[in-house]
C-alpha cells in the first residue's frame, strides 16, 4: 500500500483528535510522575501542526514530516517537543523525494524517526521513556508486521513501563515513586501509532 | 486559585508587556517568537549571553537582562521550556560576532530545546556554545538521573559570566567560566508550601500545617522528603550541610552566600534565614565576601527558601563585583 | 503558621543580625536601642532622612537606609510603631548639622513617638523637622478618622528628598519637596489573602476562595469593603480609578507609576498589573516618565498590590533619577 | 493620706500583674477594632517598669513617675506608649520635689497626666479613647470623691465607648464597624485607675 502526503496528512489529523481528547488524561499522567503538562504541550502542539496542514498541501511525505517536525519543534516545548519534532524531521530525510511511501518506506521512515529520538534523547530501552514504546514497535515492523501489531506492540511497551524506575526526565528524580506509574511519553507514543495504523 | 491575572493563557504575553513598558530603557521585549533582549543589543565584539526557560521563576531570567548580564532571555509558558526557534531568534539578535554562550538549567526539556537551537544557529554561522548548570544536591547525580538541576547556580554565573564578558573577555574564557561557577557552586532548597500553576488551578501538591517539603526543586515538583516544620536555624543547617559536604567546601574557603526566596517568603523571613547561614559558614571556616538575599529564582507563589554557596576565585569575585544594570539586579556605574 | 522563624518575639532582632550580614558594606545596625544607619553616617553638610515604623514591611525602611536615601530607620516590632529612644538615638548618630527631616507613615503611634523623638532632639540642638505621608486614598480624610494611612508615596518620598538631600539641598527645600510629593501622590491598595502576624500565629482575617480585600492599609488590618476576586485588568482600574480622580490628576500631567506587591505576590503578577495600570494611565492622557514595579512596602506574606501615582516636577523628577545605592533600590553611579 | 515612692510603687507593680493578666483580654479587645497588640505593649512595657522598680528605689513620687515615664515611652511603642508615658512625665512634674502626695496632691499630678494625654493625642471626650475613661475619673477627684469612687467611673467611662464610633487611632478607620466593642485604651485606663485605688 503506497501512501501520498494527503493520505498521510490523516495520520497527524486522527493525532490531533486524539490529543485533543486526551489531553487530560495525559496530563495526569504528567503530574503523577512529571509536571503534569505533557497532555497540553502536544495538544498545543498538533493543533498547530494541523492549522498548517489547513493553510497549504504538502506535495511530498517528507515535507509533510518536515512540517510536522519542525512544527512540534517550535510549540511543544519541554523534553517531548524536541524529541517529537526530531522523529519527524529524521523521517523526513529518510523519505527522501519519495511522492509516496509504501510499507516498508513507511517503516524505514519510522525506524529513522526512532533512531533520531534516542541519539538527541539519550535514553536506553527500560529508561522508562517514550524510546519503551517505539522501540517493540518498530521491532514488529522489523519483522514484517502490520502497522496495527506495531501499535499494539506499543501500547504493550507503555503498559510495561508501570512498574519501573525513570533514569530519564523529570520523572528520574523520583527514585522509587515512580513505580506503579506508567510514563507519559509512552502512551503518547503508542496513541501516536495507533493513529497511524487507523489512518493508513 | 487567588492570583492577580486575566487568564491563565495569557500571563506570560502580558508580564512581557508590563515588563516592556517598565524597564523600557533597559530591555526590549520581541513577541512571536518571545524572547527579551538588552536595549543595545547586538553589542558588536562582545560574547553574548542567552538564557532561557520555563516562566513562573521571576525575575529569572528577564529580569537578569541588561548591561553586564544577559544578552537576552527566552520565556516559555509557566514551566514549560521555551522552543528552539526562540532561542535561535535571540541568538542571532544579540549576536556580536565573538561569540554566543548559552546557559542552560539542566532539565531534559531546557537542554534539549537549547541543544536544537545551538544546532540551527551554528548553521547560520554562529559561533554557539552552552554550559549546563546543575549545583542541586538535592537530586542524586548518577547514571540513573537526568543529573542534577540547575539552580541557583544559574543566577550567579549569569551575573558573574555577564560582568566579564562586558569586560571584554574572548568567549572561550567566559565558557570556562562558566563551567568554573557551575563547578563551584552548591544548592539545596524548602517549600513550606506548594505554588499554583495558573493552568492546573490548584497547588502542585498538599503539605500539612506542620509540614515542609525538603529538596524541591523550582517547578512545584515534591522533593526528597516531606517533614515537619523545623525553626529557621535549623532549616538553614539542614540546606547548609549537604551544601558543604557536597563540593565539599573547606576552611579558608572564600564564599559567596546566596539566600534566595522562592516567590511567596517575606523578606524579614529571608534575612532570618541568611543570618543563620552565614553563621554555619562561618562556624566551618569559610569567610563569605560576597553575598546575596532575595527572591530571585522563584516558583511562582511557594513559600521556601533555598541557598547557594559558591567557592570564590579572584576572576568570580571580579566579574561578580563589576557594574550589573538589570531590572532586578543592580550594582556599579 | 509556617514562617521562617526561630521565635516570634526575636523575629525582629535576628532579621536586623541577618540585614548586617548581607549589607555591612551599606548600613551599620545599631541594637538597644534598634536602628540602621548608613555606613557612612552621619555625612556633614548634608540634610539627614530619618524613617521608620513597625516591622513587617521590608524592606522598607530597613532597606532603604544607604546613599541618595535614608540616613537611618527605626523598626519596631512587627506592625507595631518603634519607640521615641530608637527615633532620638537614631537621629543623633546621623545629624550632620544642617537639619534632620523625619519621614513619618500617618499612624497615629508613628506619628506621637516621631513628635517626642523630635521634641527630644530639639532639646539636644538637633534642627528636625517632620513631614507626615498620607496618602492613602482608601481612608476618608475627614475630622472624625485619624486620617488618610501613609503607604506607597512614602517610598517615594524617601528616595525624591534623599535624592535631592544627597545633592546639598538645605533642610527648608527637602522638607518642601516632601510635602509637595505627599500632596501630589495618592494610593491604593487591595488583598488576595490576609496576612499572619508571628505573634498572632493566626490570619489577620478571613478571606474565602473567591473574594478580595479591596482598600487594604499595610498592617493587615480588613479593608474598605470585602468582593468578589476581579480579573487584573479589573482590579487595575478599581485601584487607578479613585487614585486618579482624588487628586485630581489631569490630562497632560506627567507621572510616576508604582505597582507595589504586598509580599506573597510573584513579581509576575506585578508585571500584568503594571501592564494594566500604564495603559490606564495612558487612556487617561498621562505620561508615565518614571515608573518602579517590586515588593517594597509590604504587609508579612499578604497577596495583593497596591498602586501609588505621583504627578511628578521637575525637582521630583531629579531627585527619582539621582543615585541610590542601598539594600533594595540601586541605580546610577 | 500621704504616699511616699515606695507606697506608690505599689500601684505599679499591680498594675504590671494586672496587665500582665490581663493581656490577651486587652489584646483581643485591640483585635476587634484595631491591630490586636494592646494587651502586649502594656505587659512588655510595665514589666520592664517594675523590672527598674527592682534595680534602684526611688526617692520621690516625682523620679518613680518620671522611671515609669520614661519606661514606657522607651518599651511600649505604638499610639499607647506615648500617651502613658506623657501621662506619667506630666505627673511627675506635678509632683515636684515633695517626698509624699497627699490625696490633693495625687489627685493634681493626676489631672497633669490628663491634660498631657490630650494635649499629646489631641483626643475630645467621646472620640472612643482612654480619655474617655480618664475624664470621667478625675472629675470623680475634682469633686473630692475618692480614688475608689474614681475608678468606677473610669469603668464606666470605658463601658460607655462600646456605642460609638471612633474618631481617634485606628479604630477611626473602622467607621460604623467600632460600634459595638469597647475601647482597648480606655479599658486599661481604667484598670490602671483600679490598681491605684487598691494600692492606696
Ligand atoms: N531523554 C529522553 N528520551 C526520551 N524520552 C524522554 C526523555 N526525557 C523525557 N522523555 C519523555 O518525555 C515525556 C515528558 O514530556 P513532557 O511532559 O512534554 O515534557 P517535560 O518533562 O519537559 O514537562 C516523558 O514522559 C518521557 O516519555
Ligand atoms: N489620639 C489619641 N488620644 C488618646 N488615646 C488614643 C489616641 N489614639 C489612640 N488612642 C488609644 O490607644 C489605644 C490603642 O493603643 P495600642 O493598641 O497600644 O496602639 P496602636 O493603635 O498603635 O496599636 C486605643 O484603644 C485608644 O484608647
Ligand atoms: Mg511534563
Ligand atoms: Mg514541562
Ligand atoms: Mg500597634
Ligand atoms: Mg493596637
Amino acid at each position: 500500500m503506497a501512501r501520498d502526503a494527503t493520505a498521510l496528512a490523516l495520520w497527524l489529523r486522527h493525532a490531533n483528535a486524539m490529543f485533543a481528547n486526551e489531553q487530560a488524561a495525559l496530563n495526569a499522567l504528567d503530574a503523577a510522575i512529571g509536571d503534569g503538562d505533557h497532555g497540553a504541550n502536544l495538544a498545543r502542539g498538533f493543533a498547530k501542526v494541523v492549522t498548517k496542514l489547513d493553510e497549504a498541501t504538502q506535495a511530498t511525505p517528507a515535507a509533510l514530516f518536515k512540517l510536522a517536525g519542525m512544527t512540534l519543534i517550535g510549540t511543544v516545548g519541554g523534553a517531548s517537543g524536541p524529541l517529537y519534532g526530531t522523529f519527524f524531521l529524521e523521517a523526513a530525510k529518510a523519505a527522501g523525494d519519495a511522492a509516496t511511501l509504501d510499507d516498508a518506506a513507511l517503516a524505514a521512515c519510522l525506524r529513522a524517526g526512532l533512531a533520531g529520538v534516542r541519539a538527541r534523547g539519550k535514553a536506553e530501552p527500560g529508561d522508562k521513556t517514550m524510546v519503551d514504546a517505539l522501540i517493540p514497535a518498530i521491532a514488529v515492523l522489523d519483522g514484517g508486521g502490520s502497522l496495527a501489531k506495531a501499535a499494539e506492540a506499543a501500547r504493550d511497551g507503555a503498559e510495561a513501563t508501570k512498574p519501573i524506575v525513570a533514569r530519564k526526565g523529570r520523572a528520574s528524580y523520583l527514585g522509587e515513586r515512580a513505580i506503579g506509574h506508567v510514563d507519559p511519553g509512552a502512551t503518547s507514543s503508542a496513541m501516536l501509532l495507533a493513529c497511524l495504523a487507523e489512518a493508513s | 486559585m487567588k492570583k492577580l491575572i486575566n487568564a491563565p493563557e495569557h500571563v506570560v504575553a502580558e508580564a512581557l508587556e508590563g515588563m516592556a513598558f517598565a524597564h523600557a530603557d533597559l530591555i526590549r521585549v520581541n513577541r512571536d517568537p518571545d524572547f527579551i533582549a538588552r536595549a543595545d543589543a547586538p553589542v558588536r565584539g562582545k560574547v553574548a549571553l542567552v538564557s532561557g526557560g520555563g516562566s513562573g521563576h521571576e525575575p529569572m531570567h528577564g529580569g537578569f537582562v541588561g548591561r553586564g548580564m544577559l544578552d537576552a532571555a527566552c520565556p516559555g509558558a509557566v514551566f514549560t521550556s521555551p522552543t528552539p526557534d526562540q532561542m535561535l531568534e535571540a541568538t542571532k539578535a544579540v549576536d556580536g560576532g565573538v561569540g554566543v554562550l548559552h546557559i542552560v538549567k539542566n532539565y531534559t526539556g531546557d537542554v534539549l530545546n537549547f541543544e536544537m537551537a545551538a544546532d540551527l544557529a551554528r548553521e547560520e554561522g554562529i559561533d554557539v556554545h552552552a554550559v549546563v548548570i546543575d549545583d542541586d544536591v538535592a537530586v542524586k547525580d548518577s547514571l540513573y538521573t537526568a543529573g542534577r538541576r540547575g539552580v541557583g547556580a544559574t543566577v550567579l554565573a549569569e551575573k558573574i559570566c555577564g560582568g566579564m564578558a562586558e569586560a571584554g573577555a574572548p568567549v572561550d574564557h567566559v565558557v570556562d567560566l562558566c563551567r568554573a561557577v557551575n563547578g563551584a557552586a552548591r544548592s539545596m532548597g524548602l517549600a513550606l508550601t506548594p505554588c499554583t500553576v495558573p493552568h492546573a488551578g490548584k497547588p502542585s501538591f498538599d503539605l500539612a500545617e506542620d509540614e515542609m517539603e525538603f529538596g524541591i526543586g523550582i517547578h512545584g515538583e515534591p522533593g526528597r522528603r516531606r517533614m515537619k516544620l523545623e525553626p529557621a536555624d535549623r532549616i538553614a543547617e539542614m540546606l547548609m550541610e549537604p551544601i558543604l559536604e557536597d563540593l565539599p567546601f573547606r576552611r579558608g574557603d572564600d564564599i559567596l552566600l546566596f539566600v534566595n526566596g522562592m516567590g511567596g517568603t517575606p523578606l524579614i523571613e529571608l534575612y532570618v534565614v541568611y543570618r543563620a547561614a552565614e553563621a554555619i559558614a562561618a562556624k566551618h571556616g569559610l569567610a563569605v565576601s560576597c553575598r546575596l538575599v532575595g527572591s530571585y529564582m522563584t516558583s511562582l507563589d511557594m513559600a521556601g527558601v533555598s541557598i547557594t554557596a559558591l567557592r570564590l576565585d579572584d576572576t568570580m569575585r571580579k566579574g561578580w563585583d563589576a557594574p550589573v544594570i538589570t531590572p532586578a539586579l543592580r550594582w556599579g556605574g
